[in-house]
C-alpha cells in the first residue's frame, strides 16, 4: 500500500555524468513533482588510493602527488603536505619562504574562487559569467607559470621552504594582475550580485543553522556563511598570516546566498593579502634564504597540520617511523565533509535549487575521494 | 503545335492574369513558383514536344491550371527557404553577438563563421538513428514530428511583407497564436516518451511554463487587436503606418510581450524545459542525431516567430515611417526581425535562469496585471479617440 | 536499396536476407557504385564531421578544469567548432580527462555504447593514456584503451588548453580520413 | 556553575583539568617535544589516549559540555599488531583541537561510533570500516563509501600490498 501512496514520488539519480556535478559524483534526488523530499550523495568515483600510494613514495615524492589531490587549489594542498612533514621534522621556515607561500597560497585561492564563480555561472544558466571568470582566472594561471612553469599542478613548496626565488619582476605583474583584477571583479558581479533574477534565485534556499553546520563539520566559507567565526589563517595561523591583518568575513542567514557573499568578500580579502605580504616582502633582503636543507627521514612519531584551503579546513595527519618513507598519511578533505551534509540543504527546495546549492560546496573531488 | 522554338513555350506570365489565381492581392512568392514553374515546365514541354510534336501533354503541362498547382507548391518550397535562410543567419549572429558579449570570437569556420550552422546540421545527418529501447515508439517520432512540423508550419504562416505571404486571413494573426502554443503541449508528449526522468520533468515545466505566460500573451494580443479593429497581420501593420508604431501608446505592453516572446520561444531565462544545469538536456535529452538537429531547428524557427510577432504588432511590421513601404519591404522586416533578436541575444548573455515557481509569480504577478494595465491604456485611448 | 528490383528478396527469411544483402553490397563495391559515391560526397560529409565536434561535457579530474579553460575567452575551443553536450545522445566525441576507478569504468563503457556513431574517443593526460601517477594504486584502470578504443592521445598532466585544441586537430584529420575510406552504405 | 551547563569557550587548560576531574585515570595526557610548533607553543593541541569503553562517554562530555563543536577527523591506523582510531575534535571558539588515540585489537576491530553526537562523522567513520575493516557499532549506515561495493578487502590494512610492493 505505501508503495502505491509513494508513486508520485521518484528517484532521480543526478550524476556520475550530469553538467551540475563538476566532478564524478552521484546525487540521488527523491523528488514530489519538483520538490526535493530525499537526498543521497554517492561519491569514491574517483578513489584511488591516495594515502596509500603515499606509503610508498618517498617524502619529497610526495609533493607533486599531493599537488593532484585538488586540481584547483593544487598550492594549498602541496603546502599543507609541506608543512605537516615540517612539523613532523621539527623545523622552523625561513621567512622570506613563508611570505612566499602566502602569497602563492591566496593567488590559489583567487584562481580557485574564479573556477567557482565560473561554476556557479553555468549552474545558473549565464554563460557570460562562465567565461568572464575563466578569462580573469587566466591572469593568475599566468602568475602562476611566472613563479613555478605550471598552470594548475605548481609543485611549488618544498619541505623546508620553496623551490625557487621569486622571478624576476613577479612582484610589478602579481601587483598589476591584482589591481587589475579588484576592478574586473566587479564587471562579474554586475552580471551576478546585480541582477534581481540571480539574487531571487539564491536568496532562501539551502537553509542550514548554525548548529547544524558545526555538528556536520562544514568548514570554510560554507561554515562562515552560517554565522561560525572561524579561521584556521586568523585563528590557528600558519607561516606569516599572522603577521598580516585581514578581515574574515562572516555572515548570519545561513542561506546560498550569505555563502556566496563570503566567497566573493574573500577574494576582496585575498588581495588585500597579496599586497600586505608583497609590502613586507620587500622589507626582508633579497638575500636571505628561502629554503632551508632537511633530512631525508622523518623521526618517528605522529603529527597533523592544518591549513585553510579555499574550500574549507584541511588537515593532514602524519604518522611517520623514522624512515623515508611515512607510514600512515590521512588527509581530512573539506569536500568530503561538506559533501556529506549536502542532504541537509537541499530537501525542501527545487530540483532548479540543487545547482544553485551545491555550487556553494565548489565541488573538488580529487580530494574529497583520494 | 506546329513551333518548336523554346521560347514560344517559356513565356512569363503576370500571375494576376492567371485564371486560377488564389489570391485577390499580388503574391511575390507565388510570382517566383509562377515564373519557376514557366521555365523549368515549358523546358519540359519544349523537350517533350521536340520528340513528338503536336502533343497534348505539353500544352497541358503550361496551361493556367497545371501552372498554378505547381506555382503553389514552388512558391512553398520557396518560403521555407527563405525561412531556413533567415534561421540559418539567426544562429549564425546569435553564436557571433554571444561569442563578442562574452568576450571571444565564437565561430570561425567559412566567411565570418557564417557556416558553422551549417556544418552541424550537415553532420547530424550523418549520425547513427538512435531510439531508446523503452520509450513509447509511436509518441516518440508523432511528437517530434510534430513539434518540428508546427514549428516550420507557424514560421512559414508569419508574412514576411504585403507581398510575401502564404495565405492572407481575416484572422492571421490568431492563427499564428493557435498554432504557435501548441508546441509546449508536444514537447510535454515528446518528454513523456522518452522514458527518460529528466525529459518528463522537462515536458511538465513547458506546460508549466505555458500556463504563465500564455494569458498575458493574448491580453496584450487584444490591446492591438482594440487598436486595429482588425485581426488580419496587413490591417495591423498598416494601421501603424497611418497612425503611429504601437510601441509607442503601448510600451508597457511592448516590454511584457518581449518578456512573454522569450518565455514562448523556450529561451533564456525562460528555458526551463531543456534547464542545462538540472536536466541534462531537458525534454532532448535521448533525442540523439538528426532528431535533435531538428528539434534545435525547430526551436529557432519558434524563436524567429517571436521575434516577427513582436515586429508585427509594435514596430510597424515592413512599413518604415515616412517612407512607407520601401522597395524590398521584406529586408525591412527581416532587419527588424534580427533587430529584436538581438535583444533576446543581450538576455541570454546577461541573465541566468528563473526558477519554475518564478516564472508562475511573474507571469501571475507581475505580466498578467501589466497586461490589463496595457489593455486599460488601449481602451481609453480608444475612448478618448486618438486610435 | 530499392527492393522492387529484386522480388525474390521479399520471401527470404531474416539469415538469408543478411548474406543475401552483404553480397550485394560486395557486388556493388566491385562496381564501382559505392567509391563513386564516396568521393562525391565524403568530403562533404568529412567538412561537415570535422568543423562540429562535440565532445560529452564530462569532466573527470584536473584536465576537465583546463577543458573548461580551454572554451574560455583566451583559448576558445569554439572556434573549431567544439561544443559541450551535457546529453551522451547529441555527441560525437568522448573525451575522457582523468583517472578512471573500478567504481565509474562501467559507466564510461556504457556512455560510449550511447554515443550514436560515427563516435570518436580522445583519451587526455596521462592518467586516461596509461594510468599516470597511479600506477600502483588498486582501484584505477592503466589507461583508457583498457576499456574503450581510443582515437587520439593528448599527453600532459594537466595538459594546457592549446595542447587540447591541438589533439583536436589531429582528430580533424583522422575523421578526414575515415571519410576517405567512404561510409556510403556502411550501416 | 551548574553541572549541565555549556561551557561556551573552555580555555586549554581548563579543558585538561576538566577532562582530569570526570575522567580521572582513565584518560592517558601526552605533551609533545615539538619546539618549533606554532600551535604547540601556544596551547591550541591537546593529546591524549584512552580505551574503547571510554571515548563514547568523553565525546558526549567534550560536545555536550566542553561545547567541542565539530569532529574534524576521524582516521584509522594499522599498527600490524593492533589497529588504532584517531579522533581530532576542534573548539571554534578557542581554536583548541584534541586528538584522542584509542587502540582496537585487531581480533575484535569493534568501537563505539561518534555519528550519533557529531553528524560529520557519518563519512569518515564509513571510510575507516572500508580502508581499515575497524565496525562502529551504532554507526547508521555501515556500507562501502569509496570503494566498489564488491570489494572484500581492505586496502589500507599494511597486510594489503600494492603492486610493486613487497
Amino acid at each position: 500500500m505505501t508503495e502505491k501512496m509513494n508513486a508520485d514520488k521518484m528517484w532521480v539519480t543526478m550524476g556520475p555524468q550530469h553538467p551540475f556535478s563538476h566532478g564524478l559524483w552521484t546525487l540521488r534526488v527523491k523528488v514530489d513533482g519538483e520538490i526535493v523530499v530525499d537526498a543521497e550523495p554517492e561519491v569514491g568515483y574517483l578513489h584511488r588510493g591516495w594515502e596509500k600510494e603515499c606509503e610508498q613514495r618517498t617524502y619529497a615524492k610526495i609533493i607533486p602527488m599531493a599537488d593532484r589531490l585538488c586540481y584547483s587549489a593544487s598550492m594549498t594542498w602541496s603546502h599543507l603536505y609541506c608543512k605537516a612533514a615540517e612539523e613532523a621534522l621539527d623545523i622552523e621556515v625561513p621567512e622570506r619562504a613563508q611570505y612566499m607561500r602566502v602569497i602563492a597560497d591566496e593567488i590559489c585561492r583567487i584562481q580557485s574562487h574564479l573556477m567557482w564563480l565560473a561554476a556557479v555561472g553555468t549552474d545558473l544558466g549565464n554563460l557570460t559569467v562562465f567565461l568572464w571568470a575563466l578569462r580573469e582566472r587566466e591572469f593568475f594561471l599566468d602568475l602562476n607559470v611566472r613563479l613555478c612553469g605550471q598552470r594548475l599542478t605548481t609543485n611549488y613548496p618544498r619541505i623546508g621552504g620553496v623551490r625557487s626565488d621569486m622571478p624576476y619582476y613577479f612582484e610589478r605583474d602579481c601587483m598589476r594582475a591584482v589591481e587589475h583584477f579588484e576592478k574586473t571583479l566587479w564587471e562579474i558581479i554586475g552580471l551576478t550580485d546585480e541582477s534581481s533574477i540571480f539574487v531571487s534565485r539564491m536568496k532562501g534556499i539551502g537553509y542550514i543553522t548554525r548548529k547544524d553546520v558545526a555538528n556536520l563539520g562544514i568548514t570554510g566559507p560554507a561554515m562562515r556563511g552560517c554565522g561560525v567565526d572561524y579561521d584556521v589563517r586568523r585563528d590557528d595561523p600558519y607561516d606569516a598570516y599572522d603577521q598580516l591583518t585581514f578581515e574574515v568575513p562572516v555572515l548570519k542567514e545561513g542561506d546560498t546566498y550569505s555563502r556566496y557573499m563570503v566567497r566573493i568578500e574573500e577574494l576582496f580579502q585575498s588581495c588585500e593579502l597579496i599586497r600586505q605580504a608583497m609590502k613586507k616582502l620587500e622589507s626582508i633582503p633579497k638575500t636571505a634564504p628561502y629554503r632551508v636543507k632537511v633530512p631525508r627521514c622523518v623521526p618517528a612519531g605522529t603529527t597533523c597540520a592544518k591549513i585553510e584551503d579555499p574550500r574549507g579546513e584541511s588537515i593532514m595527519y602524519l604518522v611517520s617511523d623514522g624512515s623515508e618513507r611515512p607510514y600512515r598519511l590521512k588527509v581530512r578533505s573539506p569536500v568530503f565533509v561538506n559533501v556529506s551534509a549536502s542532504k541537509n540543504m537541499v530537501v525542501g527546495n527545487r530540483i532548479a535549487d540543487i545547482p544553485a546549492i551545491m555550487a556553494m560546496i565548489d565541488m573538488c573531488l580529487g580530494e574529497t575521494d583520494r | 503545335m506546329p513551333y518548336n522554338s523554346i521560347l514560344n513555350w517559356i513565356v512569363f506570365t503576370d500571375p494576376m492574369q492567371n485564371g486560377y489565381y488564389p489570391y485577390s492581392v499580388y503574391n511575390l512568392p507565388y510570382d517566383i513558383g509562377l515564373k519557376l514553374w514557366e521555365l523549368l515546365g515549358g523546358l519540359i514541354a519544349w523537350l517533350i514536344n521536340l520528340l513528338v510534336p503536336g502533343n497534348c501533354v505539353s500544352t497541358w503541362l503550361v496551361c493556367d491550371q497545371v501552372a498554378n498547382v505547381f506555382a503553389i507548391i514552388l512558391m512553398v518550397v520557396v518560403i521555407f527557404a527563405v525561412g531556413f535562410i533567415i534561421n540559418l543567419t539567426m544562429i549564425w549572429e546569435e553564436r557571433k553577438v554571444l561569442g563578442r558579449m562574452m568576450d571571444r570570437r565564437a565561430t570561425k569556420i567559412g566567411p565570418l563563421g557564417y557556416f558553422q550552422c551549417l556544418a552541424d546540421g550537415l553532420k547530424t545527418f550523418m549520425k547513427e538513428n538512435i531510439a531508446p529501447k523503452k520509450a513509447d515508439k509511436k509518441i516518440y517520432w508523432w511528437a517530434l514530428a510534430l513539434v518540428i512540423g508546427v514549428s516550420v508550419l507557424v514560421a512559414c504562416m508569419v508574412p514576411l511583407s504585403g507581398r510575401w505571404f502564404i495565405a492572407d486571413y481575416g484572422t492571421g494573426l490568431l492563427i499564428i497564436f493557435g498554432l504557435f502554443a501548441l508546441a509546449p503541449f508536444l514537447i510535454l508528449c515528446a518528454g513523456w516518451a522518452q522514458n527518460n526522468k529528466y525529459s518528463l520533468i522537462g515536458g511538465l515545466r513547458a506546460a508549466e511554463l505555458m500556463i504563465s505566460y500564455e494569458i498575458p500573451m493574448l491580453l496584450l494580443l487584444t490591446g492591438v487587436i482594440l487598436m486595429t479593429g482588425s485581426f488580419n497581420i496587413n490591417d495591423i501593420v498598416n494601421a501603424q503606418y497611418e497612425n503611429t508604431w504601437y510601441i509607442i501608446p503601448q510600451f508597457l505592453g511592448f516590454i511584457v510581450f518581449l518578456i512573454c516572446a522569450i518565455a514562448e520561444s523556450e529561451r533564456v531565462p525562460f528555458d526551463l524545459s531543456e534547464a542545462e544545469a538540472e536536466l541534462v538536456e531537458g525534454w532532448q535529452t535521448e533525442y540523439a542525431g538528426m532528431k535533435w538537429g531538428l528539434i534545435m531547428l525547430g526551436d529557432y524557427f519558434r524563436g524567429y516567430v517571436a521575434c516577427a510577432l513582436v515586429v508585427i504588432m509594435y514596430l510597424g511590421g515592413w512599413m518604415l515611417p515616412y517612407f512607407g513601404s520601401t522597395p524590398v519591404p521584406e529586408l525591412v522586416f527581416i532587419a527588424k526581425v534580427f533587430l529584436v533578436f538581438f535583444i533576446f541575444v543581450w538576455a541570454r548573455a546577461a541573465l541566468p535562469r528563473v526558477r519554475t515557481d518564478q516564472i508562475l509569480n511573474i507571469g501571475w504577478k507581475i505580466l498578467m496585471p501589466l497586461a490589463v494595465v496595457n489593455l486599460a491604456i488601449v481602451i481609453a485611448l480608444r475612448m478618448g479617440g486618438v486610435f | 536499396m530499392d527492393m522492387s528490383l529484386y522480388p525474390h528478396a521479399v520471401a527470404m527469411s531474416a539469415d538469408e536476407f543478411m548474406t543475401w544483402s552483404s553480397a550485394m553490397i560486395n557486388e556493388m563495391l566491385s562496381a564501382g557504385t559505392k567509391k563513386t559515391v564516396d568521393n562525391l560526397t565524403g568530403p562533404i560529409w568529412a567538412w561537415a564531421m570535422r568543423n562540429s565536434m562535440h565532445p560529452l561535457h564530462f569532466g573527470l579530474a584536473c584536465c576537465a578544469i583546463e577543458m573548461a579553460a580551454a572554451s574560455a575567452p583566451k583559448y576558445d575551443a569554439e572556434r573549431v567548432g567544439m561544443i559541450y553536450r551535457s546529453s551522451p545522445r547529441q555527441t560525437d566525441v568522448l573525451l575522457i580527462n582523468g583517472w578512471i576507478s573500478k567504481k565509474i569504468r562501467p559507466d564510461i563503457r556504457r556512455l560510449y555504447e550511447q554515443i550514436p556513431g560515427p563516435k570518436w574517443v580522445v583519451a587526455m593526460g596521462e592518467c586516461a593514456i596509461s594510468g599516470g601517477p597511479w600506477y600502483d594504486s588498486y582501484n584505477i584502470v592503466q589507461g583508457l584503451d583498457q576499456i574503450v578504443p581510443v582515437d587520439v592521445y593528448i599527453p600532459g598532466c594537466p595538459i594546457k588548453p592549446d595542447a587540447m585544441i591541438d589533439g583536436f586537430m589531429l582528430l580533424q584529420k583522422k575523421i578526414d580520413a575515415y571519410f576517405k575510406r567512404g561510409v556510403f552504405m556502411e550501416d | 556553575m551548574a553541572d549541565n551547563d555549556i561551557i561556551e569557550a573552555p580555555s586549554y587548560e581548563d579543558t585538561i583539568s576538566l577532562l582530569k576531574a570526570k575522567f580521572g585515570d582513565k584518560l592517558v595526557f601526552r605533551t609533545s617535544t615539538k619546539k618549533n610548533n606554532r600551535a604547540i607553543n601556544q596551547k591550541r593541541r591537546i593529546f591524549l589516549s584512552t580505551d574503547r569503553e571510554t571515548i563514547y562517554p568523553l565525546c558526549e562530555y567534550l560536545h555536550g559540555k566542553l561545547n567541542y563543536e565539530q569532529a574534524t577527523s576521524v582516521c584509522g591506523v594499522d599498527w600490524v599488531d593492533h589497529l588504532q582510531v584517531v579522533y581530532h575534535i576542534t573548539n571554534y571558539f578557542t581554536a583548541v583541537m584534541v586528538e584522542i588515540e584509542v587502540d582496537v585489537p585487531n581480533d575484535d576491530p569493534h568501537i563505539a561510533s561518534v555519528t550519533p553526537i557529531w553528524g560529520g562523522a557519518n563519512w569518515h567513520e564509513r571510510e575507516t570500516y572500508e580502508l581499515f575493516g575497524i565496525i562502529f557499532d551504532g554507526h547508521p549506515k555501515l556500507e562501502r563509501l569509496l570503494t566498489p561495493q564488491s570489494y572484500e578487502f581492505y586496502p589500507f590494512r599494511k597486510s594489503y600490498k600494492l603492486r610493486g610492493q613487497e
